[in-house]
């Protein structure tokens, strides 16, 4: 196209934007409100996954030392157990620090415990609580661990381990699939929408046609237009999710400060290129597959 | 220029034209005429391709329009400036934007229309009303934008559907000797019309139609067959 | 039955009626004429309240309907049959249908009218389009569907914008007997048309308009002033 | 109005939907998708807040008796308890039982409470374990506990109390701002859409008036309309909605059979019921409400 081609595709897709003023508004309104929603739900399924991580990361298997391995050999023991595959770290616990751990259980009846502070007294073992990259190691760990020299007894209850692995998983596949029924519910609704107002035209896109404008001529301006609409109504939905999002931050971690919840930076802005390639994506090619409909004349 | 060899054009039930056969030269200026629903407008759509022949072919400048590719039919349409019996101005685009709209799709420059649009207004005697819209137009000012529009590109073929059914007598007159001029500077016309006392005061060509089929074909003709 | 005193009506810049005074009495039948944009169209939409008036009143049995409360013009407008210039037919009905609607805006029965529809429809020649939607008919065909619609309710008021612009004259002249007819049965009528040769072969009163003036308002009169 | 008006509103009504199918088709979806979205964050949220209530149900306050209650007299202060306000029931737990659970805990290494066996070497001591109406009450009824003759001491962590607290309240209150955004979002979009399909018609009502119908005359056929669509709508939105949370509950239950999770009845007959309304409601009010906007002619 030549630029004088482009100055009428730009001034055409303003000034329709313009005169079809009411329709312009329901269809920016609209693909800000579903592309906010989409915000927001993709927002909240970014953040389960991640505490579901969280939650994930806190499982941890513990090895109980041989009573046979000496302190100096549990250094050794240590690296081994960290170049496992799986593994984030793995903390030693002497028998010592154990001890004082059960005193503190058992509160005010730990005079029971009394006269075993004796290091030959002291029934309890040196340990590892070994920490997991993921919940799902937990299995392949402690049966590694199992099969290491220098580890008597390893302590890992798959059950519960099993447990917070459906709970999570049940959670992260619960956030994709509402994401991506969201996902489909917006483009459906929003090339809905923008249909409707390119249907109301239908004639006048029939009248170009008759006096001669080609199916490209009159496509242009039509894709701009949408682009034009899914581009702003994704901008106002960017914009509302990234206040909400400050906003719920803020007050979430007043209320609870432990909460594992995602920093503002980089997910909104990731968020707000998102949003805007899908409103453009969405607006543009909408709006031309409407129109193609109506240039069969 | 224009040929229809053996054209029937049949809507579900409704029989619009029946076997037409005629031949228009270039340049030539042709009156269609004939009682409502006899298939003028219907001859006219089947020339610019609106609609397409349910049997024969319609042959314009050489190429028969019923077998065009989609493609190329913009560029047939470029090539004929019609005034439809409706008019069909864009209802959200000013007088002067109608207009300028034919020209655009030729990809004429900007400078080209501002200087032959508001031309072809003061023509039609529409200067005054550019920056109106449609629905701001009485029925005489849309019928005449609808004729600037057509004649905008200076078109081989102008086919004029009832071009002056809203116009007052003077106004049509005015019309009629600006489309006479433009007839003789070469472009081919089909004014489907009627104005009787338009028709007999000229005696051009009248090919008259009724329910469909040619009944009357003069080259020095009226509007009723004597 | 209809009278306008003092009546102006201007649409921004353009001033459509320069205080009009005129009376219209009862069964009356009046020609509107004047060039295109002389404010005939305005004329009428005055007194069906398309519009209201700029300044002054305009009377229609006995009521100002400039003044007139909004529930009120529904009833107004039931008085009056309006064929409009741009026949304003409801795209998504038949023609049966269009002209059902302006019964049953009434609260006539389904009996009433399946009876009175086709004997109208077969008056203006469309009994065998009754099924056909408006973009299947020609113009003329349009034409005569609004003209239906305008009569069926029989109208104490008729106004006619135009009504045979689209018509050849042998359908022109069968339409104007028939609103001839209506009007001798006692239907004030005001027909704002281009047709001289009906005007001038009836001699019935005729109010010329001209850049909103009344330039002229004979009691038997002509087309153009003599 | 008469018999013949109400025919009237029908067929007008249902021939409308017919002919403006195409738009009647992408108003029925988008109702559909919008209320089916909603349905799927209601039924989500009100899960949250089941869940929610469940796990704080959970929390318990320990009430530990005097020693110098003697047995009899603890089915009296049973009572006591579980008269106090926010008591669910208060479970007893005898000094022998508690011993039992510590040799539990204590795993092999029960032999270090050996010995213990005996009634007066016992240290430990009778409790209850008072269940709760909510956790909101633990605070209070901590207190009460406390205030109690023949209890000695009370083990009670605030603390922890309140960080559930903050957990739950946090997921009910995000459920309910969610769900109330998206009711936002629907009833805006819905009628948005429905407002674009009385625009597209707005010169045939302004025909309509000028051969003299009522405003009422134009109105009940596009209110009937905008309720046939809402109800259309809604109705498969429902339907799909049911059948949705039928596979999830049954993919749950399999997966994490101790989840708490609503039965699917009533839940699901009060949302269809819900859904019909708000989708009669708002196809209503919504063409009933845009078409006024183009009766002023
Ligand atoms: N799209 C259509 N579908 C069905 N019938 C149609 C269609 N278009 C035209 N017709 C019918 O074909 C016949 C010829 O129509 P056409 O418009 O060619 O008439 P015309 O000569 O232009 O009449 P007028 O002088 O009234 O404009 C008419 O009977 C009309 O009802
Ligand atoms: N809605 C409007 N806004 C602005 N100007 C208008 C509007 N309607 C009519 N006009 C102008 O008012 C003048 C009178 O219009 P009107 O339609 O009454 O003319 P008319 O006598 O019916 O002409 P015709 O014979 O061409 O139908 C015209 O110049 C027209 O452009
Ligand atoms: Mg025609
Ligand atoms: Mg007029």
């Amino acid at each position: 196209m030549r630029a004088n081609a482009w100055g009428y595709v730009f001034g055409e897709a303003l000034r329709s934007l313009w005169r079809n003023g009411f329709m312009s508004l329901a269809s920016v309104t609209t693909v800000a409100i579903c592309l906010a929603v989409l915000a927001i739900i993709l927002l909240v399924a970014v953040n389960l996954q991640y505490m579901a991580s969280f939650v994930e990361s806190q499982v941890e298997v513990v090895a109980f030392v041989d009573g046979s391995v000496d302190r100096a050999a549990t250094r050794d023991l240590e690296a081994r157990i960290e170049a496992l595959p799986g593994v984030r770290e793995a903390v030693f616990v002497s028998r010592e620090a154990a001890l004082e751990r059960l005193k503190e259980q058992f509160g005010e009846h730990r005079d029971l415990l009394a006269g075993l502070e004796d290091p030959e007294a002291n029934p309890l073992r040196d340990s590892f609580e070994v920490r997991l990259a993921g919940a799902q190691y937990a299995a392949a760990v402690a049966g590694e661990l199992e099969r290491m020299d220098g580890i008597e007894e390893v302590m890992h209850r798959q059950d519960v381990v099993d447990r917070l692995l459906a709970i999570t998983q049940a959670v992260r596949t619960g956030g994709l699939v509402l994401v991506a029924l969201l996902a489909a519910a917006t483009v459906f609704i929003i090339s809905n929408t923008i249909r409707l107002t390119v249907y109301a035209r239908r004639h006048q896109v029939g009248i170009m046609k008759l006096v001669g404008a080609t199916d490209g001529f009159i496509r242009w301006p039509f894709f701009l237009e949408g682009l034009m609409l899914g581009v702003l109504g994704a901008a106002v939905a960017g914009a509302a999710a990234w206040m909400g999002y400050d906003l719920v931050v803020e007050t979430l971690t007043a209320a609870i400060p432990f909460i594992p919840i995602l920093e503002q930076q980089p997910l909104l802005g990731n968020l707000m290129q998102l949003l805007l390639v899908l409103g453009a994506v969405i607006g543009a090619m909408g709006s031309t597959v409407s129109v193609r409909r109506f240039l069969r004349v | 220029m224009i040929e229809f060899i053996n054209v029937s054009k049949v809507y579900g039930e409704t029989v619009a034209l029946l076997d037409v056969n005629c031949y228009i030269d270039a340049s030539e200026l042709v009156f269609l005429v004939g009682p409502s629903g006899a298939g003028k407008s219907t001859f006219t759509r089947l020339i610019y391709r609106e609609e397409v022949p349910t049997r024969g072919a319609v042959v314009v400048d050489g190429v028969n329009v019923a077998r065009m590719r989609r493609r190329e039919v913009p560029f047939l349409r470029r090539k004929i400036g019609v005034v439809f019996q409706d008019f069909k101005l864009l209802p959200d685009k000013t007088v002067f934007e109608n207009v300028a709209f034919a020209m655009l799709v030729t990809g004429a420059s900007r400078r080209e229309i501002n200087r032959r649009v508001p031309e072809v207004l003061e023509m039609v005697g529409l200067a005054d009303k550019h920056k109106a819209y449609p629905h701001q137009l009485s029925g005489g000012e849309q019928q005449r934008a609808a004729v600037a529009r057509a004649i905008v590109n200076e078109p081989r073929i102008l086919l004029a559907d009832e071009p002056t059914g809203n116009l007052d007598p003077d106004t049509a007159w005015g019309i009629m000797e600006l489309l006479l001029e433009i007839n003789r500077l070469g472009t081919t016309m089909v004014i489907a019309t009627h104005a009787q006392q338009i028709v007999d005061a000229l005696g051009r060509r009248v090919i008259a139609l009724r329910d469909g089929q040619i009944v009357r074909d003069q080259l020095q003709g009226v509007y009723h067959a004597r």
